[in-house]
């Protein structure tokens, strides 16, 4: 199972899927209208790494987060 | 150093620690930057999420940037409510030379601004919003869309 | 607001009374540069004499600098010796927005380095020693040669 | 009279001329070897304002400044 978890303002519990890599994970949540706009404005990090492509495997018990636009300070 | 705190930050007792733990590290400048919040568009205060695993991994690559100039970074963050006029933010380096901490003090706090993992919400009418207009995405956003 | 000081500067206290005179401004960034006396070259410590009517002159077209810019800026510098690890110079700068804050700094403190009217003496073996090395003539110099 | 002052490093006491201008005072310290290099190096000051020419009468009761390179902080 990877466990997805959405940050900030996104307002989404965690889910757990069986995935084996982001394309994947983007075909799911490209159907759930939830979303909304943030998966356009979204940066995407495996167990705490930004990643900047798909081409990314995944295996079980990896954590997959959204982050959304962000403002510290 | 990477420090955070549940509500506004002790500004004068985090500048006087930080300044005290440098004092015989032989810097020659030391700048902190420090946010606080403005009394702007009604507002009561404001209100931040932090991630922290992302923020420690980005804190430290910017303390290694730092390192290779012989300068080194603090930083200290508040997590939840903090009020008008309270401060929410302290970012400061140390560098044997001024130049190198007046370029790199403008440099991570841009950078801060552009990717650190925190997100900010107006407090109004005992409201939490999001600032999604002050907000910026993440370079590399929207791979899954 | 500019401020002269015998001897070494206390940084926390000055850090901590500028902090809470503009708690209430409403200005959102604050930025210090603090300049602390570094152990190199054999020296025991720096010793500065200032001609204050000039810095005052200089100080205030400064001044009126910021207050164009909505910001603000403060000033404290030693007269006398200052040792080793003490500190010898606060330069600050308070504005409405980061931006205007970051870039004031820099300009700043660059332009002190090259005009007010403050000459530094390096303190080694009891003797006060010109450092006519690391000095900057101020612009239109020479006229009279 | 007026009043030249030697600040910071330039170790010379402060003299009192019966001069018109800052012409006149160029030409005095000119002939003064214990200045050495410093009037090429020192800035004028008249009545604590910065000048950036010769052209400048003086009157009673003046004060010419000069200022030799700076380095605070």
């Amino acid at each position: 199972m990877v466990r997805v978890e959405f940050l900030g303002p996104i307002q989404k519990d965690p889910l757990a899927l069986e995935i084996t890599n982001l394309n994947e994970l983007a075909k799911i949540l490209q159907g759930d209208d939830e979303l909304g706009e943030w998966l356009k404005t979204s940066a995407v990090a495996v167990n705490d790494t930004l990643v900047s492509s798909l081409e990314c495997e995944l295996k079980d018990g990896d954590k997959v987060s959204l982050l959304p636009p962000v403002c510290g300070g | 150093m990477l420090e955070l705190y549940d509500g506004a930050l002790d500004v004068p007792a985090i500048l006087k620690r930080w300044y005290e733990e440098e004092a015989k590290s032989n810097y020659g400048a030391y700048i902190p930057f420090i946010g606080t919040i403005r009394d702007e568009d009604s507002i009561e205060g404001l209100s931040f999420d932090v991630y922290e695993p992302i923020l420690i991994s980005w804190f430290n690559s910017w303390q290694n940037k730092a390192k290779a100039k012989g300068a080194i970074i603090k930083m200290a963050h508040s997590k939840g409510d903090v009020m008008l006029h309270e401060s929410s933010y302290i970012a400061a380096v140390f560098s044997p030379k001024r130049r190198v901490a007046l370029e790199f003090i403008d440099a991570f706090v841009e950078d801060f601004k552009a990717s650190a993992p925190i997100w900010k919400y107006d407090l109004k009418h005992g409201e939490r919003i999001y600032a999604k207009d002050r907000s910026t995405a993440i370079q590399g956003s929207g791979i899954l869309s």
